[in-house]
C-alpha cells in the first residue's frame, strides 16, 4: 500500500544491486538512522540509553554474528556468549598492556581475538553436523567459561575476579569508565553498530554470503559446484565470532563498565540464539529485530507492574519474565517460525501486492 | 618437561600406589555416569520417537524433583506426593503436546529445539515462581530411600559406597529394563518404534502421532523423576542443576541421538572419565575441568567417529 | 533551466520533415535525455538521443554500404526492440522504405507481404525470424540480404547473405570514415512526400493491403496529435504492440520523434506486465482487450482477498464510480466526497494503480474495437486518464480523439486536429485529414475504392454524429444488415454488449437474412474457471466447463439483460437474441476463427460451425452437434465432437414508447 | 511429429548450414576413465569400466537403474573415488579427483534429484556458479569496493547472459524452492552454465518433464554444445533424446560396460537389446 513501486525502474546493476533497491525503503532506513541518530539522543534520558538503546544494539551485534553462522551458512552454535567474551577479556588486556592506544581501535582489534578462537572451535564443523556440531560449540562455551573463571592473567590476578573497565578518552571526551556520559558511550557504540551492521550487509550479499547460503541450503552441492566447505565454514566462524567478540568488548566497555565469568554464560548464548530465531535466522533486519524483542521483553515486563500500581515483589517480576519470556517465544515460534523478518517481509509482499492478497 | 611428566607419568603412578582410590573414583564417575545416562534416556526416548531435541529434559529432571520436594513440604505424604508428581509428569507431557509439538509438527528440527529452549525457561520461571528459588533438599528418608554407606576395607585402603548411590544404579537399570519391555512386548511401544522409523508410515497405518508423542513425553517425564529424586538425594534440589543436566549432551554424542544402549554406555564413559581426568589430571591446570572435559572428550570422539558409537556410517548421495 | 513545455519542444516540422532530420535534431535539443530503453539483461538499458543519432548514422551507412538504395523497401521482423525501430530510420536515411511486418504471422503469410512489397533487405530480431525468412528466400527473387540482431543461435549459419547487426555497424563506421558527410547528404535529399513506411493492413478478407504513408502524414499527424495532447519529452513510453500495427508506428516512432520522449521495450511477451509496473509509463495505449483483461484479474485476485479488504475494496470502487469520473474531469464535488476519495487513493486507487502499473499514466489510450462501458469508467474512476480515439492505418491513426473533460464511453470523441469528417448517406463514416494515406501498394482499384479524389476516405464503420459533437460507432457498414423483418442488425453492437460481460471472452451475433438474431457465445475460462472453483463446480476441460447447466444459467442472464438493453434502443431493439449456445472451444487464431489482431472472422465461423447455425435456426432443436479439427494450447491439433445445447433467451417486447417512435 | 515436420521444412529449404563434424567440432579426448571400479561395503556400483570423451561431443551413458551411471558421474567429478582405476582428464592423472578439483577445471554438473540452494533466488543460486571466478577479498567484499564492487557487476551481467539463454528472466528474483520442477531443472543448468564449463555433466535433465520441457531442454543442451563447444556428458532415459543428441553412447548395467559407440551402433548391439532395451520395455 505504502510501496508504489512503479516508475522505480533501474538502468545500471548497481543500482539493481544496491542494499535498499526500493525507494521507501531506503527512505525508510534513512528515517531510522535520523531516529538513532539525533531523535534518540535528544528525547532518551540516561536510563533510556543505558538501559534499553546500548543494550540493545550490542545484543543485536551479537545476533548478526550468529546470524552469520547459523542463519546464513546454516551451523548452529550455542557458544557465542562464550566468544563474547573472548572479546571482553582481549579488549581488557589490550588496554592494560597499550593503555595508551585509542580503545576503540581496542574494540575493533579484540574481535580479531574471538575471531582466531571462533576459529579454532569451527574445526570440528568439517566433520560434524547439526546438532552435533552445537553440542561441540558448547565444549567452547563451557571451556571458555572455565578460563574465564581459572586463568588469572585474563582478569590481571584481581581479588574479585572481574574486569574493571578505567576511564577511556576519545578527542579528550570520556567515551568508556565511570566518567563517561551515557549519551557519549551510545554515540560510540550506535557508530560501531551501523559500520559493521553496513560490512555484514556487503558480506551477505556478495559471493562470501552466497558461498555461506549454499553451504548451508546444501553442502553438498555446494562442495561439487567447487566452494570448499571448510574454508568457507571457518571463515563464517571466525567473522561471526569477531562480531560476537566486538559485541563483548562494547558490553565490557561501553555499558556494563565491568564484567565477570557470569556475564557470558551459557545464558547469554541461548538469549542471542533467541534473538536470532525469533528476529529471523538469514536476515540482517532480524537480527535487529530479535535483539529489541527479545532484550526488552523483560525491561517491559518488569515495568509494567509499575506502570499499574501493582506491587509485586522483584523475585516474583523474576519468575514471571522468565515464563512470559519462554512463552512468547513459543508463541512466536507458532505464528512464524521464521521469525521477525519472515513476519514483516510478509507485511511488506503484502504492502507492495496492495490491496491484491498475492 | 614437568608438566609432560605431570600428565603422562604421575597420575599413572598415583592410580598405582592407591588403588583404593581409583576405585573409589572408579565409583563415584560410575554413579555419576549412571545419572547422565538416565538424564540423556529422555532425550533419546523424545529424539527417537519425534525427532524433537527436547533442550528442557534437564529442567523436567529438576522440576520433577522440586515438585516432588515442594508438594511434601505442603505437607502431603511422600508416596502421595510421588504420585501426584507423576500426574503432573502426565500433564506436562500432555500440554507439551497440545500447545507445542501438535501446533509445530513438520517444522524444521532446529525451531522445536528452539520451542524447547523456550519450554525450558518457562518451567524455570514456573518451576521457581511455584516453589521459590532457593536450593532445597530432597526427601530421601521419607521416601525411604536408603542412606548412609557401605564401607569396605580393601586395597589397602577405604572404599566408601553410599547407598543412594547403589539404589541410583539400580534404578537406571530397572529403569532401562522397564523400557526395554515396553518397547518390545506392548503395543503401544512397538508403535512408538514404528513412529521412530518413519512418521508417514506410522500414520498410514493408524498410529496417531498425538497420542505417541504424549507417551513419549510422559515416559521421559517418570524416567526424569526418577533421576531428579536420585540426584536431589546426592546433592541440592535446584535449577543449577540443569546446567549439569547439559552433560547428558556428550552423552548422546557419544551413544548416537537415537540409541537406547548408547546412551548408557555413553553415560558411564563421560561419568567415569570425566572423574577421572578431574581427580588426577585436573589439578595441573587449576581443576574443575570436568565443567568440560567431557564435551571435549565428545568432540574428539566424534572426529573419529561423525556417526556416534552405535550409528551406522552414513553413504552420502545426490 | 525550465522544465519544457509542449508547446515549445515541439520541433518545427516544416524544417524536420523527416526521421533522419527529426533525429539529427532531437540529438542536438535533447543532448543526453533517454531516446529509447530495452529491459535486456535485467536493467533497462538506455540510450540517449544522441547515441541513437550516432548508431542510425552509422547503420544507415552500413546498410548503403551492403548496397542499400534509395527506393528499396526493407522489411522489418520482429518484437519491439529499439534496434528495430533504429532500422526503421537508418533505412529512411539511405533513402530506402521500411516495412514492418507481423512477427507472428507464418512463412506463408510472411511471403505474400515480402512478395508484394519486393524487399531487398530484411532485418530479423533473432534466429526464429531468420529460419523463417530463409524458409520462404527461394521464392523471393528479390530478397538479397538478411540481417539479424540477436546472434544466439545463428553463430553456425554460414549464408553470405545473412549479416550480423553488429556487423553492419562495423562496416557503416567505416563508411563513414571513407565517406563522411555522405549520409547527411542522402538525408537531405529526403522529403516529406517522401514514402515514410509501409505498413500491411491485417485485413479480415482478402489479402493484405500495403498502405503507403508519406512523411507528412506521419509526422504532421504526429505533430498534431502531440500538440492536442501536450506530449514531453519528459513523457515515458511502453512499446509492446506489434511494430506492424500503424498505432504503435506513430506512438512509438512517430509521437517519440516529435515529442522527443522515451520509448521502452520490455524483456519479452510473458514479462509485459511486470515491465509495465517496473517502468510506469505516462503515455499508454493499449486496446480494449487488454484493459479489459487487466481489469478481469483484478476481479479475480480480489476475489481471494480477506473479508475486510474486499469490503474495503467494494466500498471505495463504489464510492469511485459515484464521483471519480467527476473528479478526474474537473467537475465540482461535495468537500466530504473529495476528502473520501482522497482516503480511497490512498487504500485503494494509488495502490491499485501502483500494482498495475499505471500510476504516472498522463494519457492512456484505447482503440481499435469498442470497450465495454463499465471498464472504461473503472479505469477513469480511479483516476486514469483514459480516452478512446478512432483512427486507422489509412489516416496514420488519428480521426477523433476524445477531448479531456468531454469523455462518454459510448462515444469516440470529436475529430483530431486538422481532421474533417462526413456521414455518407449510407451512414458510412467518412474523413479526410493531413494524415491521410498516398495510396495501396501496387494496388490502384483499392486505392480508387476506399480514396476519392478529394481526399476523403472511407472507413467501412457505420456510425453517426450525435449531439455533443461526438462521433459513434455503430458497427463495421458491410456487416450492418437486416432481419427478414426488416429490422437492423447490427452484430458488432450486440456482440460487444456481450463481451462487455466478464464471463464472456467473445461472441458472435447472427441475424442477416433470418428471422430472428441468435449468438455463440464462448465464455471467459479465467472469470468462469474461477466461479467454477468458489462453487465447488468440478470440470475438466473448456468444454465440459462450456457445457455445464449452470454456466448455462448465468450466461443465460447476460444474454438476457443485452436484450433488456436492446429493447431501450429504437434501433436496435428488433434484433434481440432470440437463441444461443456456448461454443465449447475457444474462437482462436490458429484456427483461423481470428484475426491476427483477435477480431472474430464471422464468416469463416458461420461456415466452419453451419451445423450449430442450421440448429440455432431450426426452432424444435434442443441442440446442434458439431465436429471440427482444432488446435490444442500446445499446439498439437485434434478433433473436435461434440452436441451443443441451445438455449432460449427472453425477448422483452419493444416498449411502447419505442414502438411510437417507429 | 509436428517437430518432425517442420524439421524436414528446413532441410527442404536448405536452411541452417550446419554440419557438426564437418567444422571439427569433435577434437581430441578430454576426458579418460580407465578401468574403474568403485563399492560400497560389498556392493559393487561399477566394476572395470573404461571409456573416453572427446572434446566437443556429446557423450551419453545410458543404462537400466542401478547401472551405475550416476556412480560414474560421481566418480568423475570426484564426490566418490574409486577404489581402483585412474581418471585422466585433459591430458592430467587426476587420482584421486576431489569435487573442487573438478570444479576449478572446468567440470560442471546438474543433478538427478535437483541440487539447487533452495533458500536463495534463481539469480543468486546461478551466481553461485560464478563463485570460482571471483577473486575479491573478504575487505574488499566488506567494504563493497574494488574488486568487491567491480566482480559482482561483471558477474552479475554474465549470469543475466545465461538466464536471457535459458529464458528464465521472469524468474529471476523467484527463491528456487517455488518453482516448478521443469524450471528448477533449467535454473540447475544456468548454475552449471555460469562455471564456464569445459566438460559439462548432466545427470537426467530431462526426468519428469513433458515433451515440451523436454523438446526445449534439448535445445538448450545443442546450444551448449555448439555455441560454446561444451564438451557434454549426458546420462538421460528418453531413448529418443539420446539417439538424437549423442554423438557416442556408452551403455552401462549392473556396473559393467555392455556397450559403446554411436547411436547406430549401440542400438543395433545384441547385448544392448537384450539387457537394456529389454529390461525398460517390461
Amino acid at each position: 500500500m505504502l510501496y508504489r513501486e512503479t516508475g522505480q525502474f533501474k538502468t545500471t546493476y548497481l543500482a539493481d544491486m544496491a542494499i535498499f533497491p526500493i525507494r521507501q525503503d531506503y527512505f525508510l532506513m534513512i528515517g531510522i538512522l535520523l531516529f538513532a541518530y539525533v531523535i534518540a539522543p535528544l528525547v532518551m534520558n540516561d536510563f533510556w540509553l543505558n538501559s534499553i538503546m546500548i543494550p540493545t544494539m550490542i545484543f543485536a551485534l551479537a545476533a548478526i554474528g550468529l546470524n552469520i553462522l547459523t542463519g546464513y551458512t546454516g551451523q548452529l552454535s550455542l557458544g557465542h556468549g562464550g566468544f563474547m567474551g573472548v572479546g571482553a577479556y582481549a579488549c581488557y588486556k589490550l588496554t592494560s598492556y597499550f593503555p595508551d592506544v585509542n580503545i576503540i581501535i581496542h574494540i575493533f582489534l579484540s574481535g580479531f581475538f574471538a575471531a582466531a578462537v571462533g576459529f579454532v572451535f569451527g574445526l570440528p564443523s568439517l566433520r560434524i553436523k547439526g546438532f552435533y556440531l552445537a553440542v561441540a560449540t558448547l565444549a567452547s562455551q563451557f571451556f571458555l567459561e572455565w578460563a574465564f573463571g581459572r586463568i588469572a592473567w585474563l582478569y590481571n590476578y584481581n581479588d574479585s575476579g572481574a574486569i574493571e573497565v578505567s576511564s577511556r578518552t576519545l578527542f579528550d571526551i570520556p567515551i568508556a569508565g565511570a566518567s563517561a556520559e551515557p549519551v557519549t558511550r551510545y554515540f560510540v557504540v550506535l557508530a560501531i553498530v551501523t559500520f559493521l551492521t553496513w560490512i555484514a550487509l556487503n558480506l551477505v550479499r556478495g559471493r562470501f554470503g552466497r558461498c555461506w547460503m549454499a553451504v548451508r541450503d546444501m553442502d553438498i552441492a555446494a562442495e561439487l559446484i567447487g566452494i570448499k566447505l571448510l574454508p568457507t565454514k571457518l571463515l563464517a566462524f571466525s567473522v561471526s565470532s569477531y562480531y560476537a567478540g566486538v559485541a563483548g568488548a562494547l558490553m565490557v566497555f561501553m555499558w556494563l563498565g565491568a564484567a565477570e565469568v557470569e556475564s557470558f554464560d551459557i545464558n547469554h548464548s541461548f538469549l542471542i540464539l533467541f534473538m536470532v530465531i525469533i528476529g529471523g535466522l538469514g536476515s540482517i533486519l532480524g537480527s535487529f529485530l530479535g535483539a529489541i524483542f527479545i532484550w526488552n521483553l523483560p525491561v517491559l515486563l518488569r515495568a509494567i507492574p509499575d506502570m499499574i500500581g501493582v506491587n509485586i515483589g522483584a523475585a516474583t517480576v523474576e519468575h514471571m519474565t522468565f515464563m512470559v519470556t519462554g512463552a512468547l517465544i513459543i508463541f512466536f515460534l507458532i505464528v512464524e517460525p521464521h521469525g521477525f523478518a519472515r513476519l514483516w517481509q510478509i507485511t511488506k509482499e503484502k504492502l507492495r501486492l496492495w490491496p491484491f492478497p498475492y | 618437561m614437568e608438566i609432560l611428566h605431570g600428565i603422562f607419568i604421575d597420575p599413572f603412578i598415583t592410580m598405582y600406589e592407591l588403588p583404593d582410590l581409583l576405585v573409589q573414583v572408579l565409583w563415584e564417575g560410575f554413579v555419576a555416569g549412571t545419572l547422565y545416562s538416565l538424564i540423556a534416556l529422555g532425550f533419546v526416548l523424545i529424539f527417537k520417537a519425534s525427532g524433537v531435541f527436547n533442550f528442557a529434559q534437564g529442567i523436567i529432571v529438576v522440576f520433577g524433583a522440586l515438585s516432588l520436594v515442594g508438594l511434601h513440604s505442603l505437607g502431603i505424604p511422600a508416596f502421595v506426593a510421588l504420585f501426584l508428581c507423576i500426574g503432573i509428569m502426565f500433564a506436562l507431557a500432555w500440554l507439551v503436546e497440545f500447545t507445542v509439538l501438535r501446533r509445530l509438527v513438520n517444522q524444521d528440527p532446529i525451531i522445536l529445539f528452539m520451542a524447547t529452549i523456550g519450554l525450558n525457561y518457562f518451567l524455570i520461571g514456573f518451576g521457581e515462581g511455584v516453589f521459590g528459588g532457593e536450593p532445597k533438599t530432597m526427601i530421601t528418608a521419607e521416601l525411604g530411600l536408603p542412606t548412609g554407606a557401605f564401607d569396605f576395607d580393601i586395597l589397602g585402603g577405604l572404599v566408601s559406597l553410599q547407598q543412594i548411590d547403589i539404589t541410583a544404579a539400580v534404578t537406571a537399570g530397572v529403569m532401562v529394563g522397564g523400557l526395554a519391555v515396553f518397547f518390545n512386548k506392548t503395543r503401544i511401544g512397538r508403535g512408538l518404534r514404528a513412529v521412530a522409523d518413519d512418521h508417514q508410515a506410522a500414520q498410514s497405518v493408524g498410529i496417531s502421532l498425538n497420542h505417541i508423542w504424549i507417551v513419549v513425553w510422559f515416559a521421559a517425564g517418570i524416567v526424569a523423576l526418577a533421576t531428579g529424586v536420585m540426584w536431589g538425594a546426592r546433592s541440592d534440589v535446584s535449577f543449577a542443576l540443569s546446567i549439569v543436566a547439559l552433560k547428558a549432551l556428550p552423552v548422546l554424542i557419544l551413544g548416537g541421538f537415537t540409541s537406547i544402549s548408547g546412551a548408557i554406555v555413553g553415560g558411564l564413559i563421560i561419568g567415569i572419565s570425566e572423574k577421572m581426568a578431574e581427580f588426577y589430571w585436573g589439578p595441573l591446570v587449576g581443576g574443575s575441568i570436568e565443567s568440560w572435559f567431557p564435551y571435549f572428550l565428545a568432540l574428539l570422539f566424534l572426529w573419529f567417529r561423525p556417526q556416534g558409537l552405535f550409528g551406522e556410517k552414513i553413504i552420502e548421495r545426490v | 533551466m525550465s522544465e519544457p513545455t509542449a508547446a515549445s519542444s515541439l520541433p518545427d516540422i516544416v524544417t524536420y520533415n523527416t526521421f533522419p532530420k527529426l533525429l539529427r535534431h532531437n540529438a542536438e535539443r535533447l543532448r543526453g535525455r533517454p531516446a529509447s530503453r530495452e529491459k535486456n539483461y535485467g536493467i533497462w538499458q538506455s540510450c540517449t538521443w544522441d547515441e541513437v543519432y550516432e548508431e542510425v548514422w552509422n547503420y544507415a551507412a552500413g546498410l548503403m554500404d551492403l548496397g542499400l538504395a534509395r527506393g528499396d523497401k526493407v522489411a522489418i521482423v520482429g518484437d519491439n526492440r529499439p534496434r528495430l525501430y533504429w532500422t526503421m530510420v537508418a533505412a529512411q536515411a539511405a533513402g530506402a522504405v521500411p516495412v514492418p511486418v507481423y512477427q507472428d504471422s507464418v512463412a506463408e503469410e510472411m511471403h505474400f507481404v515480402l512478395e508484394h512489397a519486393e524487399i531487398r533487405f530484411a532485418v530479423a530480431e533473432d534466429q526464429e525470424q531468420v529460419d523463417k525468412l530463409i524458409s520462404i528466400k527461394d521464392r523471393l527473387p528479390s530478397l538479397e540480404t538478411i540481417i539479424f540482431d540477436e546472434t544466439r543461435g545463428l553463430r553456425d549459419y554460414t549464408h553470405d547473405f545473412l549479416h550480423s547487426y553488429d556487423s553492419v555497424i562495423e562496416r557503416g563506421r567505416a563508411f563513414n570514415g571513407r565517406e563522411p558527410g555522405r549520409i547527411d547528404a542522402e538525408v537531405e535529399k529526403g522529403g516529406k512526400d517522401d514514402t515514410s513506411v509501409m505498413v500491411y493492413t491485417s485485413g479480415t478478407t482478402g489479402q493484405p493491403k500495403g498502405v503507403v504513408l508519406s512523411f507528412e502524414n506521419i509526422i504532421r499527424t504526429s505533430r498534431n496529435a502531440c500538440e492536442r495532447e501536450g506530449l514531453l519529452p519528459t513523457d515515458e513510453a511502453m512499446a509492446y504492440l506489434p511494430m506492424a500495427w500503424i498505432g504503435d508506428h506513430i506512438f512509438s516512432m512517430g509521437q517519440c520523434y516529435v515529442a522527443g520522449f522515451c520509448v521502452s521495450c520490455p524483456e519479452s511477451s510473458e514479462t509485459v506486465l511486470t515491465d509495465l509496473r517496473e517502468l510506469g509509463p505516462s503515455y499508454f495505449f493499449a486496446p480494449p482487450r487488454i484493459f479489459e483483461n487487466i481489469l478481469t484479474t483484478v476481479m479475480i485476485r480480489m476475489e481471494d482477498a480477506g473479508r475486510l479488504k474486499r469490503k474495503m475494496f467494494s466500498y471505495f470502487m463504489d464510492h469511485a464510480k459515484r464521483v471519480g469520473v467527476d473528479i478526474l474531469d474537473g467537475r465540482p464535488v461535495s468537500a466530504g466526497d473529495k476528502l473520501l476519495y482522497g482516503l480511497g487513493e490512498l487504500f485503494v486507487y494509488g495502490p491499485l494503480k501502483n500494482v498495475l502499473g499505471l500510476s504516472r499514466v498522463r494519457i492512456g489510450y484505447t482503440a481499435g474495437e469498442a470497450i465495454g462501458p463499465d471498464i472504461f469508467q473503472f479505469y477513469r474512476s480511479i483516476g486514469v486518464n483514459l480516452k478512446q480515439l478512432y483512427g486507422s492505418t489509412e489516416a496514420a491513426v488519428f480521426v477523433t480523439i476524445q477531448p479531456n473533460s468531454e469523455i462518454f464511453a459510448d462515444t469516440v470523441g470529436t475529430p483530431a486536429p486538422e481532421v474533417e469528417i462526413d456521414i455518407a448517406e449510407s451512414g458510412e463514416v467518412l474523413f479526410r485529414s493531413p494524415g491521410v494515406f498516398v495510396e495501396y501498394f501496387k494496388n490502384p482499384e483499392a486505392t480508387k475504392e476506399t480514396k476519392t479524389a478529394d481526399g476523403w476516405v472511407h472507413t467501412g464503420d457505420a456510425g453517426f454524429i450525435d449531439e455533443r459533437g461526438h462521433l459513434k460507432i455503430i458497427d463495421r457498414a458491410k456487416d450492418v444488415g437486416r432481419l427478414n423483418d426488416g429490422s437492423l442488425f447490427a452484430p458488432k453492437y450486440i456482440e460487444n454488449k456481450l463481451k462487455f460481460f466478464p464471463n464472456i471472452k467473445e461472441a458472435v451475433a447472427f441475424g442477416h437474412d433470418q428471422d430472428y438474431c441468435a449468438a455463440f457465445v464462448n465464455i471467459d475460462l479465467e472469470a468462469v474457471g474461477s466461479w467454477a472453483e468458489r462453487n465447488g463446480i468440478a470440470y475438466a476441460s473448456y468444454q465440459e466447463l462450456a457445457a455445464h447447466p449452470q454456466v448455462y444459467e448465468m450466461i443465460q442472464g447476460a444474454v438476457d439483460q443485452v436484450n433488456q438493453d436492446l429493447s431501450s434502443e429504437e434501433r436496435v431493439a428488433g434484433s434481440q437474441i432470440k437463441r444461443f449456445l456456448l461454443l465449447p472451444k475457444m474462437l482462436d487464431a490458429d484456427d483461423g476463427e481470428l484475426t491476427r489482431t483477435s477480431k472474430v472472422r464471422r464468416g469463416f465461423i458461420a461456415e466452419k460451425y453451419e451445423p450449430l447455425i442450421t440448429a440455432l435456426y431450426d426452432e424444435s432443436a434442443k441442440a446442434g452437434k458439431i465436429e471440427s479439427e482444432i488446435t490444442f494450447e500446445d499446439g498439437r491439433k485434434g478433433r473436435l465432437d461434440a452436441t451443443v445445447d441451445i438455449r432460449e433467451a427472453k425477448i422483452i417486447s419493444i416498449s411502447p414508447q419505442a414502438a411510437a417512435a417507429e | 511429429m509436428n517437430d518432425t515436420v517442420s524439421n524436414n521444412d528446413q532441410m527442404a529449404a536448405g536452411a541452417p548450414a550446419v554440419d557438426p563434424t564437418a567444422g571439427g567440432r569433435i577434437g581430441d579426448v578430454i576426458l579418460r576413465v580407465n578401468e574403474i571400479s568403485l563399492s560400497f561395503g560389498g556392493v559393487k556400483a561399477i566394476n572395470d569400466v573404461s571409456f573416453d570423451i572427446k572434446k566437443g561431443e556429446v557423450r551419453s551413458i545410458i543404462g537400466p537403474n542401478g547401472a551405475g551411471k550416476s556412480s560414474m558421474l560421481n566418480c568423475i567429478n570426484g564426490f566418490y573415488q574409486p577404489q581402483v582405476g585412474h581418471i585422466w582428464y585433459d591430458g592430467v592423472d587426476y587420482t584421486p579427483m576431489r569435487p573442487h578439483l573438478a570444479a576449478e577445471n572446468g567440470i560442471a554438473r546438474t543433478f538427478q534429484n535437483i541440487a539447487l540452494f533452495k533458500g536463495m533466488s534463481t539469480l543468486d543460486n546461478i551466481m553461485t556458479g560464478r563463485i570460482l571466478k571471483q577473486k575479491a577479498s573478504l575487505l574488499e567484499q566488506a567494504l563493497y569496493i574494488g574488486r568487491g564492487k567491480s566482480e559482482e557487476l561483471e558477474h552479475r551481467a554474465f549470469v543475466e547472459d545465461i538466464i536471457d539463454f535459458l529464458e528464465i528472466q521472469a524468474i529471476r528474483r523467484t527463491p528456487v524452492g517455488r518453482l516448478p520442477y521443469g524450471l528448477q531443472k533449467r535454473v540447475e543448468l544456468g548454475r552449471a552454465l555460469a562455471a564456464e564449463p569445459t566438460l559439462l555433466l548432466l545427470d537426467e535433465p530431462m526426468a519428469g518433464m513433458n515433451l515440451e520441457e523436454k523438446e526445449d531442454m534439448s535445445r538448450y543442451i545443442i546450444d551448449v554444445n555448439e555455441q560454446y563447444g561444451t564438451t557434454i556428458a549426458l546420462i538421460e532415459h528418453d531413448m529418443g533424446v539420446v539417439m538424437d543428441l549423442s554423438d557416442r553412447v556408452v551403455v552401462l548395467d549392473h556396473g559393467s560396460k555392455l556397450a559403446d559407440g554411436t547411436p547406430d551402433e549401440v542400438s543395433a548391439n545384441q547385448n544392448v537389446i537384450d539387457a537394456y532395451l529389454g529390461v525398460a520395455h517390461e
